[in-house]
């Protein structure tokens, strides 16, 4: 796995290439919610060259957005490949994070 | 013995990736649909991530032992620790609309293999019997 | 035992591409370089071939182990059969110049490993013990 | 290992898709002897997506190649990976088959 930080219209993205599993999700862990400390109104995780993510990850970013609830931030992902997107739904977490195609339809008001 | 595929790791989860690998050669080999490789690669890194997760407490240098057989129904897989005994009784994932990290391991487990049980022969540590059968096969 | 990764196979081609995966996975935690990668997994296939083909004469229900272990120095890969006693004096690629379909798996072998030694404490069967150290570990 | 039967300006193209192995070899062995066994003048093999090749690979082909020489067959491989070239290379290779970077290129007389 491999995280980069890139900005789209003044927003964060968090870029993630590769698999996230029990070995890679404590940096992610780690990336994300030293983001959150700073309180971000929104995060964008951009999702497209994502090959894999199991409990750990899906859990890792649960907590993320539990840590952006309480002042009102939003988590969105972006181009969720339908693999991963399948999963989301299974977990019923396709309602609970914002899920967009793309970074211009995340910005759409 | 003869048609089985064995991998021993240490209880790391830099080694899962390997058992990730093998998990899918072995799928595509029972022809077990590509749709539903995806969702067995994930089911048996879960299984072996409780392995380290709650056998051996996150200890990174026990060992884990993956077995795979096929037969003409389908796919076995058979996971062995050293750990602490599991209770299935408490074995549960969470309440899927009350939102929390974690607990949703044994989900991806069950609903991908058809048969999930600890062997209750096993002395100490673990054997965690897992059977998919091929669609049409149960 | 601790760092070992052990993959046990049938003796059948069809799951030698198991060994590759392992291999390339063991390669890169190993940290060889990227280009070095492809003929290591290339070396360790032709060793495991070489026992189907040489060690099982062809018998695919026998069994091969391949044990992987990464030192700070490089990695060493040992691959156990059962089979008929290799005669490590008559195992020799073939003159490059004498065009001929085989005899190639020797060279792939010995380019890519610094050490490729056939354990003589082993009693029945061969164990091939393959070493390949981190450029400038030598 | 996947094999399909293609032509080019009315050559016969072999065109193999994936890993040609000690599994996968004794198919390419069966369909290349067949061919050879019709005596074509020339023989196209397009390894543009061959990812990998053993020992066992290159047997065959060099044992086709011995099947085409008495009657003066050519045996001619095209878009040839690096790795994969690196490979023919070692093994003194590179200079016994012919070896062409396009089918255009190979087909120049
Ligand atoms: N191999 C195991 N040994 C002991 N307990 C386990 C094992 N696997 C799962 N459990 C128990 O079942 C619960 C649910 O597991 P799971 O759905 O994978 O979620 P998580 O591991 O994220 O808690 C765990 O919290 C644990 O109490
Ligand atoms: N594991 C082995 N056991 C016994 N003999 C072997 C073994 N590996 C190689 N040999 C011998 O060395 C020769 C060269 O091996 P190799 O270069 O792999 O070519 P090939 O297997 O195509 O003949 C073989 O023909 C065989 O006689």
């Amino acid at each position: 796995m491999k995280i980069e930080l890139t900005s789209h219209s003044s927003h964060i993205v968090i870029v993630i290439t590769g698999e996230i599993d029990m070995s890679s999700s404590p940096e992610l862990r780690a990336r994300l919610l030293e983001l959150i400390h700073k309180k971000p109104p929104v995060l964008f995780v951009d999702f497209t060259s994502v090959s894999y993510i199991d409990s750990s990850g899906i859990a890792t970013f649960v907590e993320g957005l539990k840590g952006m609830m309480p002042y009102g931030g939003r988590l969105k992902f972006v181009s969720i490949p339908p693999k991963i997107a399948e999963i989301f739904g299974f977990a019923k977490l396709d309602k609970v994070f914002e899920i967009h195609g793309s970074m211009d339809d995340a910005l759409r008001p | 013995m003869k048609d089985r595929v064995r991998l021993a790791i240490p209880s790391h989860p830099r080694y899962l990736c390997m058992v990730r690998d093998l998990t899918v050669r072995m799928g595509k080999m029972t022809n077990i649909r590509e749709e539903e490789i995806e969702d067995l690669k994930l089911a048996v890194d879960e299984a072996c991530s409780n392995v380290i997760r709650h056998a051996y407490k996150g200890d990174t240098t026990k060992r884990i032992v993956v077995q795979f057989r096929i037969s003409p129904r389908g796919l076995e897989v058979v996971i062995d620790d050293n750990g602490l005994k599991a209770n299935p009784e408490l074995i549960r994932g969470r309440d899927l609309d009350d939102l929390k990290p974690g607990g949703l391991g044994v989900h991806f487990i069950k609903r991908t293999f058809d048969c999930v049980e600890f062997d209750p022969k096993k002395r100490s540590g673990n054997r965690l019997k897992l059977i998919k059968y091929l669609t049409g096969q149960l």
